[in-house]
């Protein structure tokens, strides 16, 4: 087994929850690395949307942007802005959402509006682009941040996208069908909601991490499941392909 | 009749002060130099509208130009704040701009709406997020068929917009290709639009695939050709995205002196004709 | 994903007694052996909808498979009338027959909303139009901005959606050139989708236009290559509409017995390898 | 002067009402001869349009249908139904719809849906296709058809689309802008909406034409206007052109 770097099990960790049977809408940053790297493995016949209308896509670099020229050149079609949110998104096409955030709550609820009062925030963050109704109209969504006290906050600055609300049948009483959140990837753990009560409980931990560390980066008194499991490694080859595809992307976009 | 105007002349006939402008472009075809151009041009008390807000409105932001920003996502794509757009929502800085937020999903939406000429946009979303608390702009309807209630929001009608283009011929049809993004909407949408092309050809018809993104010259207010206007975004078929330009702006913008001397020497104190190099420099790339 | 079936197999799996069924093309890529197909299996009670039913659907109901046609013009483009759909309409023969019918704005914006997962459709429409008082259908809503009173339409959603296209790659994936109609937005809108194809290739990926009207395989239920499956209707860089066809079948249609005859002689004893030479026949034209 | 028939003059005639500034919403059949004819004709640069999607078509022939693959061929571009009929009509974008019908009143409101009453008809028509819509989000509408008592009728069977109602403000009334029938061409005569009243009436005769020939020809008690122009007859020009389209035409058509 190859040494490797806490950003590296999470990108690995989220890509093998993706199969060749998914149609995933791909946020750019770390959701991008995960599923790259899952078409680049195990999943080579998974379609990648990116919202700049590219259906289909197959960058050999991850972008920088989320409408890199190279999304489009690699892409089965690339449609308008409209149709991709309209037909797509909203149609009810996209099996997995795959999404970061600035902050999650116990209920995988999302902020990427503000940090302080939406009037007079302290820190305005990019805003929610396309995640309010990607959280809503994808089949399920994974969510993919590193797990810091900052991040992982008892009570969120803004609800930029909908998780679970505060408990099971807030989504169902919202009139929306879909799962919600059912995998939280985090450089430490990976959470995902009790089957009861929807709150994110800790169903593994990645290889050497401990219990009172990941206590000690969230926010509220977190659950742990009964048995928890360890996090399999990275393999080598996950490694090598996941460091090519950085390497390749670094070399793109002229940085060192 | 789409009319060929110099980039000076169609900037001030398409964008005057206390307008709403959209000056759109999904990451791609970015109209850069027709924004630089109205930079120079000091209009003041635009309504800025994008879905994604870069560089180019941090710049006019920066500048004080926009006394509203209405938008989806403001940021530096893959880098990470518009320093410029932030420091005047956090600070007031250089002068408080209101901002009307929506999801890209509203506004997508909205423009399509305005292009059809519709006064509302209906979608399925906002479901359980705050910006529907924040925005009074979002409201919603009930289906007559099933009882459901859908979000709503207010057409995008800009008093004008700006895009950036690969062709247009002598007609002043213009051609889009590759990620289209919003802006044949935004130009639909628009009283007066502005657009910015690589190149000028004899003819589009049958130089192109029969479903091609083409807006009629008839549809449009004015046509400019501006080899590199895009720059540092990129043209599909003609140079790609600067990459390294949107990582080293994040150093420019955030500091106030900085990105005044950036503008004054690389805006304030260039033409056009300074984009021209960008295409050269990319057909030079290409030929190589 | 697609899978790649017979085209009995294919209609036998996506269109079923009772069905709500778009057999859809504005014109152009007529799904006219996929139809002969259904006819062959004797289908009934289907609720057949389409913008411009024209002779596939004045065979079908000629033939008593339908209990209700939703609409927006209905006839013999350019001839006239299509005979076996008025006759159901004014005498019941050979079956009664219940109607709803738009307008060709409505049906699009219905399509639209369906492909787009929304129960309904807003249009600037049916204004001092008599369809909006015996179209029950026809509904409004007023906007929440500007108090405007638009008018509505429910959803396109059907069972099924039948429609021909140019090619298909190994995945499944579907390229629709030319007259593009609303095959996409019935393919989406429906439950079930059969896509019958001039032609088979590897890989439609950097193929053709990158935004080229492409459905994805994922997106249909079955796809079947069927050269030729349009005839008289055509398929954009493969063979012409046979207007003389059309112009024929209105002696044809207008009497019952003609027609009967016609069916069971070019349908009932037929299989969509009857299509081909036409096909065929077209590209031995191109190439002399 | 060449001799002509009654149809081509009204088609003459109706073409001449078009300019290179129209952008024009064309209707099959007498209407798409009269738009064709004037782009051969005085208005070379005229974006002609049909409901197909096809945007600023040149056809060298006249489509027996509004898809023939000919439109697409020659257009500018070509969009998708629903596009066509959001962005472009209802967009605002057409200056002119040009419209046919089977059955005119005499505030030119049309019928294409059916004779006799509507859950019961004698003659089930095609129905309206574009035509309610067009009537009403053009900028103005040109109507073309033969002048016989069976279509210019005291009451439409059915409202298939307004013209103007049932006198001047009914368009206003139901929040309708746009102009409405301007003009009405037949093969004997040209109508126009009275500028206080609305009723259509006789502005001016085609050569060789009465009075009574029209009145004889119309089911209600016509108008005709103080003064009435004579219609100027075709020029050589415009009915050699006419016929080498018909003629290329029926060849195309298979057509004896």
């Amino acid at each position: 087994m190859s040494h490797y770097t806490s950003t590296e099990i999470m990108t690995v960790t989220a890509a093998r929850l993706l199969s060749n049977a998914d149609v995933c809408f791909v946020g750019i940053g770390a959701p991008s690395a995960a599923c790259n790297l899952a078409r680049l493995t195990h999943a080579p016949g998974i379609t990648l949307i990116y919202e700049s209308g590219t259906i289909a896509t197959r960058p050999s670099v991850l972008p920088l942007s989320i409408g890199d020229g190279e999304l489009c050149e690699t892409a089965l079609a690339t449609v308008s802005v409209p149709e991709m949110f309209a037909y797509w998104l909203q149609g009810g096409r996209i099996t997995v959402g795959f999404l970061g955030a600035a902050q999650i709550d116990a209920y995988a609820n999302l902020n990427t509006t503000v940090v302080g009062p939406y009037d007079k925030p302290t820190t305005r963050l990019p805003g929610g682009g396309g995640a309010p109704e990607i959280a809503t109209n994808c089949g399920e969504v994974f969510i993919i941040l590193k797990q810091t006290k900052r991040g992982f906050v008892d009570k969120l600055d803004f609800v930029t996208s909908i998780g679970h609300g505060r408990g099971k049948g807030d989504r169902e009483r919202l009139g929306v069908t879909t799962k919600g959140p059912t995998q939280v990837i985090t450089d430490l753990a990976i959470l995902r909601p009790d089957p009861e009560t929807r709150e994110l409980t800790v169903v593994s931990l990645h290889p050497g991490v401990t219990r009172q560390s990941v206590v000690e980066n969230t926010g509220w008194a977190l659950k742990f499941a009964p048995t928890l499991d360890e996090t399999p490694a990275p393999t080598v080859e996950e490694l090598e392909v996941l460091r090519a595809l950085q390497a390749r992307t670094r070399a793109a976009h002229g940085q060192a | 009749m789409a009319r060929f105007l110099s980039l000076a002349d169609a900037c001030e006939e398409v964008v005057r002060d206390g307008d709403s402008v959209a000056f759109e472009g999904f990451t791609h075809l970015i109209p850069y130099a027709a924004g630089h151009e109205v930079i120079r041009q000091r209009r003041r008390d635009l309504g800025l509208i994008r879905m994604t807000p870069d560089i180019l409105y941090d710049q006019m932001i920066g500048c004080g130009m926009a006394a509203k920003l209405t938008f989806s996502w403001g940021g530096n794509p893959g880098v990470g704040s518009a320093h410029r757009i932030r420091e005047a929502v956090e600070q007031g800085w250089p002068r408080p701009i209101e901002i009307e937020e929506h999801s890209h999903a509203a506004m997508a939406a909205a423009y399509a709406a305005g292009a059809a000429n519709l006064p509302f946009a209906v979608l399925r979303g906002y479901r359980g997020a705050e910006l529907a608390r924040v925005n009074p702009a979002i409201k919603s309807v009930t289906c007559p068929y099933t009882g459901e209630v859908l979000a709503t929001v207010p057409s995008v009608r800009p008093d004008a917009a700006v895009i950036h283009a690969q062709k247009a011929d002598r007609e002043g049809n213009v051609l889009i290709e590759g990620i289209i993004g919003v802006q044949k909407e935004a130009v639909l949408a628009a009283k007066r639009s502005l657009v910015t092309v690589e190149e000028m050809v004899d003819d589009l018809r049958g130089a192109t695939h029969a479903n091609a993104c083409i807006i009629p010259g008839w549809a449009i207010t004015a046509v400019v050709e501006v080899p590199g206007g895009a720059f540092p975004s990129y043209a599909h078929g003609y140079y790609p995205r600067n990459n390294a330009f949107y990582i080293g702006w994040d150093a420019i913008s955030r500091d106030r002196a900085a990105f005044a001397a950036w503008m004054e020497e690389h805006v304030m104190r260039k033409g056009p004709e300074a984009f021209a190099p960008h295409a050269r420099a990319a057909t030079a790339n290409k030929a190589a």
